[in-house]
């Protein structure tokens, strides 16, 4: 879901004004579609699972959808393709091993209630996917942290689990990370194109930066937000990231790991939840490039993406607030 | 001495954000609801709020240290403490009121809510219990407030903008904030292990 | 509530009734908010605090309107803190004896008792005007309400996120682990203020509580 | 205000203010042994339960992990319990007094804490005369629930017990089974049992016992 469209520019009331039904679903499924290079990485590294956790988000997101519209006496507007394509944002956000009934509480939690009851499509004030993603994690923390290490698994190979390339950084350091993927080269390779542990969809960068591209062009989604949040990011990791003092850490293994790139182009831009105006837009990705870092380098969880997105969404009403008229300035230039 | 002041630093960042008083230790709830409706009462509360918050906390902590542990009444600390805040509030807003009409007429409501506020009471009551100096006392008292402000302002913005959204009728007004109070509290856990206190 | 109850002819069990069910302090009036989620992640601590409160309001309202008559209007309200603070020093001091698991875990909760205003309320709005077995009633209702608010919101959140109830095992897993965390907390609270009000749109015909709010 | 006021609210409030107070004070001595005794009762039902072949537990001194304040103690057997009846004078009823003849040091309890995920962990440990771990117990934690609060399972506590300095380490992978297994998930809360709460405190025993620490060892008079 990741919009913004060029009458948005102008105007700069809180709630996105979609101009019909039609035009709305068009382009939830033109995102949709954008995904699609994601989703074949992930069927191909993670076999008939990736599927089948896809569909069980799908069809607890629609349910969910059906159910609440129903149950409020609402037009049943599933057909839009807005909790398709949360559906399938939920699904390329989880690990492949989760037990079935995980992808559809968190699909509930998604639609119905981080959607639905705050007034539905248009209304939410937090990324429904992402919600649905951090109350599963909260939940079942063991079930939402298991990661299976990448096969081609169509073939039949058996799966061992293993850490993620973050938490291997976060709890042994880099020369681990380096032990276990080789040298430097092939680490990088690897994260790009997506032979690592991690959520169904957030491996393959290039698969992910495919799906960006298209959306780029069709001017679904604009540079703002994915580049202030993806500089901040790498700028902060590359000054703080490093165990040997300022400007040691590695900017790059940073940048391709974890959900950072489905989170920056996918998530972030989410055009109900981010905000409206360009500069708002630069200060929201800002914002989430720092909390991203900050939590990945101090707090307690590996990855800080989810977070950072969700905590950003609490502060867009006020972003947008403070920016209608006046400007702040000031943080711009970092962003750049 | 760097080390002192990364203490309180600690202390400051974890009151407010990691242990917000009101997304993880569910104090001061009835003012966070009740007056975060609208953006200009939540802004004025936030300033009135986080200045008593401070100033009571060091006035609690003189007569903690200085009266009620060589009287050996520390039994009494409840009382006290709820009579301190009290009296402070009562007396900076007959003080308020004399001095700059103004700013009375534009905070003063406020103050007369404050001194039923859980945090005003627990802040005292919790800086007793960990044993902080006076300075900690402080960060301590400034970053609850501060964290209050921030919690506050956010949910007053979120409010105004659901105040366009077409919440299903039962849920409308405070089961809607109280959900996305439940949110606000998900999205803040990703701050859990910042600190260790 | 009609604050001047002729005294007499209301009948003790309606005052109850309405303090109980219309007036709910949690999920009707919305005021003194804190425990309910606070203390409400197991049973057990609910009920505890809820029978302080109950304690507490009830003696409140008992000496409040007791003395009604003897306390100059002008300094009323210090009064009434004195009476509250004083009580809730008691209670805390009783539990830290007697009930001392509990304490631990609940014990800055019991304290923070003294800030509830729907205790002031009760002892303003209520205890103040009307005679001792009234206001009695008045508080038992109001404080039996804030009981059954606590025990009903903790009884979902033990349910689902430890499996057990009161401590016994139900259900052999942690079915929604985050019912037990904060955020667990503010959505059960937030899901069944909204269930209420659906009923009570549903069935009764009202419009649903808003809750003003306050404190 | 007239004068009468004055009088009346002064009145007013000297009367309510010694009413509560001598309530209070009242409740306040009737409470303040109960839970004086009772925080003694079960800190020793504590210490007890760590070693409960032990006769006698005594407080060896203080120490500061994490500058928090901790206690270690020594825990005797007696080679030989002699019961005397003892008449209390002033009251006139008989109390039986123990006393313990020829103690033999049989172990250690430390008090220690551990920087865990979001808390301090206050971990209580056993040792025996040869510091090889007996017993742990965790007496207070923040950790999150379903997680690292399952240091407190019995299957994560019991595989201390038998372990010495040398084996406190913490294994991931499942495989080492001489050293602590994590718990899934909450290595960061088990590396801080192990290794930073009860591996500390025991390097601190060790050195505290040969007195090469400074403070905290206040030894129980004449008899460490």
């Amino acid at each position: 879901m990741a919009v913004a469209k060029k009458e948005q520019e102008l105007i700069v009331s809180v709630s996105p004004h979609i101009r019909s039904e039609e035009s709305t679903s068009k382009i939830m499924w033109t995102v949709t579609l954008s995904l699609l290079p994601a989703f074949a990485m992930a069927v191909y590294y993670f076999g008939p699972r990736a599927i089948y956790v896809t569909a069980l988000c799908v069809v607890g997101s629609l349910f969910s959808e059906w159910f609440v519209q129903r149950m409020a006496g609402k037009e049943i507007a599933v057909k839009d393709g807005s909790a398709f394509l949360t559906g399938v944002l939920l699904g390329l956000n989880m690990p492949s091993s989760v037990p079935f009934y995980i992808p559809l509480v968190a699909s509930f939690v998604a639609v119905a209630i981080t959607k639905q009851l705050f007034g539905g499509l248009g209304y939410n004030i937090f990324n429904p996917a992402l919600m649905g993603r951090a109350f599963a994690l909260i939940t079942w923390p063991r079930a939402m942290t298991t990661w299976f290490t990448p096969t081609a698994a169509f073939m039949g190979m058996d799966a061992t689990t293993t850490a993620t390339p973050l938490g291997i950084l976060k709890e042994e350091g880099v020369h681990k990370l380096l032990e276990v993927f080789g040298d430097k080269m092939t680490l990088y390779t690897k994260l790009l194109i997506g032979y690592r542990a991690g959520s169904l969809g957030e491996t393959s960068v290039i698969a992910l930066l495919i799906g960006a591209a298209f959306l780029l062009y069709k001017r679904y989604i604009s540079w703002h937000i994915p580049v202030s949040f993806l500089a901040t990011v790498g700028l902060l990791t590359w000054i703080f990231g490093g165990k040997e003092g300022l400007f040691t850490g590695d900017p790059i293994v940073h940048l391709l790991s974890g959900g950072l790139m489905l989170g920056a182009w996918f998530m972030a831009t989410d055009y109900v939840t981010c905000p409206s105006v360009k500069k708002g837009q630069i200060v929201f990705g800002i914002g989430c490039g720092f909390l991203t870092a900050l939590i990945r380098l101090k707090a307690g969880y590996p990855e800080g993406v989810m977070f950072a997105i969700l905590l950003m969404n609490c502060f867009t009403p006020l972003i947008d607030r403070n920016l209608k008229s006046r400007v702040f300035g000031a943080r711009k230039e970092a962003g750049k | 001495m760097e080390k002192e002041f990364l203490k309180l630093f600690e202390l400051f960042i974890a009151a407010s954000v990691i242990n917000n008083f009101v997304f993880t230790r569910f104090l001061g709830l009835c003012i966070f609801f009740g007056v975060s409706k609208k953006m200009e009462t939540a802004i004025g509360m936030s300033i009135t709020f986080t200045a008593v918050m401070v100033i009571s906390a060091a006035l609690s902590w003189i007569v903690f240290h200085y009266v009620m542990i060589p009287l050996e009444i520390t039994f009494l600390k409840i009382i006290i403490f709820i009579g301190i805040v009290a009296a402070f509030v009562q007396a900076s807003d007959t003080i308020m009121r004399k001095v700059s009409p103004g700013l009375y007429y534009k905070l003063g409501v406020y103050l007369a809510l404050i001194s039923t506020n859980c945090i005003i009471i627990a802040v005292p009551l919790i800086n007793a219990g960990e044993n902080y100096n006076f300075l900690e006392s402080l960060s301590f008292g400034l970053g609850s407030g501060i964290g209050f402000a921030l919690a506050l302002t956010i949910m007053a913005s979120i409010r105004e903008k659901l105040e366009l959204a077409d919440v299903p009728r039962p849920f409308r007004g405070m089961p809607i904030a109280w959900i996305t109070t439940a949110l606000i509290a998900l999205a803040f856990t990703g701050f859990s292990g910042l600190i260790t206190l | 509530m009609e604050h001047q109850l002729p005294e007499e002819k209301v009948s003790y069990l309606q005052i109850l009734k309405t303090a109980i069910f219309k007036e709910n302090v949690i999920f009707r009036l919305v005021i003194s908010l804190c425990p309910s989620i606070a203390v409400t992640n197991s049973v057990r601590n609910g009920f505890l605090l809820g029978i302080a409160v109950v304690f507490v309001q009830v003696m409140v309202n008992v000496t409040v309107a007791a003395i009604r008559k003897f306390i100059h209007p002008r300094i009323r309200i210090p009064i009434f803190m004195l009476i509250i603070s004083g009580w809730v020093t008691i209670v805390d001091m009783i539990m830290a004896a007697y009930a001392r698991a509990a304490y631990k875990e609940i014990g800055l909760y019991i304290q923070i008792i003294v800030a509830f205003a729907s205790i002031l309320a009760r002892a303003e709005m209520f205890a103040s005007k009307n005679k001792v077995l009234p206001s009695l009633f008045d508080g038992l209702g109001s404080s039996l309400g804030f009981l059954g608010a606590l025990v009903t919101i903790s009884f979902f959140r033990e349910l689902l996120g430890k499996g057990t109830l009161l401590g016994h095992t139900i259900v052999n897993a942690k079915p929604l682990l985050i019912m037990v965390m904060p955020t667990g907390g503010f959505l059960v609270v937030g899901l069944l203020m909204g269930f209420f009000n659906w009923i009570d749109i549903r069935f009764y015909g009202g419009k649903g509580a808003g809750g003003a709010g306050g404190h | 205000m007239s004068f009468k006021d004055i009088i009346k609210i002064t009145l007013n409030l000297v009367i309510l203010y010694t009413l509560a107070g001598i309530l209070m004070a009242a409740v306040y001595s009737k409470t303040s042994p109960i839970i004086y005794r009772k925080n003694i009762e079960e800190k020793q039902k504590a210490l007890q339960e760590m070693m409960p072949e032990a006769d006698d537990i005594k407080k060896l001194g203080d120490w500061y992990p994490h500058e928090k304040h901790a206690e270690y103690f020594v825990a005797r057997k007696c080679g030989e319990v002699k019961v005397k009846t003892v008449k209390d004078e002033v009251t006139g009823t008989t109390k039986e007094i123990k006393e313990c003849v020829n103690p033999e040091v049989i172990g250690y309890i430390v008090q220690t804490f551990g920087k865990g995920y979001s808390s301090y962990i206050n971990i209580l440990f056993s040792v025996d005369t040869n510091f090889i771990i007996k017993k742990m117990n965790i007496l207070h934690h923040a950790e999150t629930p379903g997680l690292g609060d399952e240091i407190t399972l019995d299957w994560f506590k019991k595989q201390f017990t038998g372990k010495d300095l040398e084996h406190l380490k913490v294994d991931k992978t499942g495989t080492k089974k001489e050293y602590i297994q994590a718990i899934t998930g909450a290595t960061i809360s088990s590396r801080a049992v192990a290794e930073d709460g009860i591996a500390n405190g025991l390097k601190f025993l060790m050195k505290a016992l040969k007195g090469e620490v400074e403070h905290g060892a206040s030894t129980a008079r004449g008899e460490g």
